[in-house]
């Protein structure tokens, strides 16, 4: 019997084409035949185990468990599509970045940050992909669009939540106050005239 | 922080490109387009000198970041609005820092090098930020979604339903956004500075002498004001107008210069 | 290494979403790492038997080899697909929109007013589900094919001819009011009405 559910779980991992929640592995079931939770994450466990040697492995997402390619036999699976995969502009990645660990934010947050207007089709894609969307307005003159990013943003870049992101550099908190100590001094030590 | 020498000059390593060094307009241009914006150039700079964003020296910098600007200017205007916001506050730091400074204390906040500085840690933190967004693995590159066949005969798998009103809805959006996008198009072409030059020049011709404040106009927003400004510098340059400040601090006037003869 | 080699096209079964011949499989691999047809079809038959007790199998077909659900768990995985249907993004929906009013359409025009790339996968769509079709090719550069709306486009959205389409200056008076509703419901259009 649980070697049936471990089977049904591989299998509607591989139907479904995307990750699943353990609500939406339940729901498959009848009701009077539901698994509790912890089955359908004991099955998980145990399915996630036997892929040792494989070429999957099982991955736990934003949206959910999903069965992935190992990233190690990329190199291989690549090769079976003649189409490179989509490689993003600076500036695209750049704005995805500040949207994702400033959100919400609006276009004109990223703008200030970035000191360049950000090209309507930047957001279009990001729309798009579906990897931000409009989470309301801001109170302020023009009620500007504030966005945040989705699921499906972190399934897409292999993440569970926010929190693992990596995190931004240290560097500007603890140098900005060095900054204050070596601006004082600068009174003294007039480094800017040429 | 140490840096690859940018070539090799009889055995010697060059890490400094020489300050004479002709850039070609056009190779300038390609350049030009790898900068992310005025912070990605300035940001550059800044490395290529091999010191500390802290230790930043405010003057060199607009000095070569002013360069940049005369040589896009040459080539391709559109380009610069926002290179040219940050000139302007470049000189703006650089004249404060040359002015000197009163006593009294609020140094942090009237330090106007630190806004500068912080800038460009900020933009600098989501540079970095960008990259190692980049350099996750993500689906389609190095991960790949596994997906088995389904059992064929039992996939009746509906369609996704669409209501005639969903799609009139993202008609509607679509748009709703191409006419943002050209709103957006008109807007930059409206502060042209060769047309607020002659703005500029034919307001004089009309009253001679005028405050500065008088060729501003808030409508056209902060860039409207630094266009102006720059179509008044370039007319100073090319000795069309001359600016009058009678007491330090007093207000600017800008005066025609009248044709004298020629030396 | 035959493990490696197993592990290699499993992953490729699993990633290509389709059958794979074992030449295919072969021409993955550089030149001086091509593995021998015979060690391909060992691969393939351990890969067979270690599916025994799993939710997948392997099958041969015309075309080659692949990796399907089995057949005595269709009851649970047809389930993924009951009373969901999946939902069309922004992108296709907006597409399909443009092609409808500015028939025939080139991809191009398309993008032109959207201000950025439709994606192949979209056009494909659009193409499966027979709401579009290639009506001829536009005498330009590239000779770009043409897509124009097809009957049943009009059968599914109940219209009797493209006649009966709002007129656009309609639609655009109340795009104000339309995109905000359908902004403020958060993700994006409400596609999925049960």
């Amino acid at each position: 019997m649980s070697q049936d559910l471990k089977a049904i779980v591989e299998a509607l991992l591989l139907a479904a084409d995307r990750a699943l929640s353990v609500d939406e592995i339940r729901a498959v079931f009848d009701a009077g035949e539901r698994p509790e939770r912890v089955a359908v994450k004991e099955a998980l466990a145990s399915l996630a185990e036997d892929c040792g040697p494989r070429g999957v492995e099982l991955k736990e997402v934003a949206s959910g468990y999903r069965l992935q390619v190992k990233r190690e036999l990329a190199e291989w699976v690549g090769r079976l599509w003649e189409e490179k995969p989509p490689r993003y502009t600076r500036a695209l990645l750049e704005t995805l970045a500040l949207i994702a660990y400033r959100q919400p934010a609006t276009r004109g947050d990223v703008e200030e940050v970035r000191g360049v207007a950000v090209s309507t089709g930047i957001i279009r894609t990001l729309l798009d992909r579906e990897w931000i969307r409009v989470a309301g307005h801001r109170d302020t003159p023009g009620r500007p669009e504030l966005f945040v990013t989705t699921r499906r943003f972190l399934d897409h870049f292999n993440l569970k939540s926010l929190a693992e992101l990596p995190p931004l550099d240290e560097i500007s908190e603890e140098s900005g106050a060095r900054a204050l100590g070596f601006e004082r001094q600068g009174e003294t030590i007039p480094a800017d005239h040429a | 922080m140490h840096t690859l020498p940018i070539a090799y000059v009889a055995g010697a390593a060059l890490d400094k490109l020489p300050a004479d060094l002709y850039i070609p307009p056009n190779a300038l241009e390609i350049y030009l387009e790898a900068f992310e914006g005025p912070l990605d150039l300035l940001l550059y700079l800044v490395k290529r000198q091999n010191i500390n964003i802290l230790e930043i020296n405010v003057a060199e910098i607009t000095e070569q970041y002013m360069a940049y600007i005369e040589l896009m200017q040459a080539g391709r205007f559109e380009l610069a609005a926002e290179y040219l916001v940050m000139a302007a506050m470049l000189a703006e730091i650089k004249s404060r820092i040359l002015l000197p400074r009163p006593e009294i204390g609020d140094e942090e906040e009237a330090d106007p090098r630190m806004q500068l500085i912080r800038r460009l840690l900020e933009y600098e933190r989501y540079k970095l930020a960008a990259e190692n967004l980049d350099e996750l693995p993500r689906l389609n590159r190095e991960l790949h979604q596994a997906r088995a066949e389904p059992p064929g005969f039992e996939r009746t798998v509906p369609q996704p339903v669409v209501e005639l009103s969903d799609l009139l809805a993202a008609m509607a959006n679509a748009l709703r956004q191409a006419e943002l996008f050209e709103h957006h198009h008109v807007q930059v072409e409206t502060i042209n500075p060769q047309d607020k030059m002659s703005q500029v020049l034919r307001r004089l011709n009309r009253e001679r002498f005028l405050p500065l404040t008088a060729m501003l106009d808030p409508r056209e927003g902060r860039l409207g004001i630094v266009v102006t400004f720059l179509a008044v510098m370039e007319l100073t340059r090319n000795a069309l107008v001359e600016i009058v400040q009678t007491e330090s601090f007093g207000p600017i006037h800008l005066r025609l210069v009248e044709k004298g003869p020629s030396p």
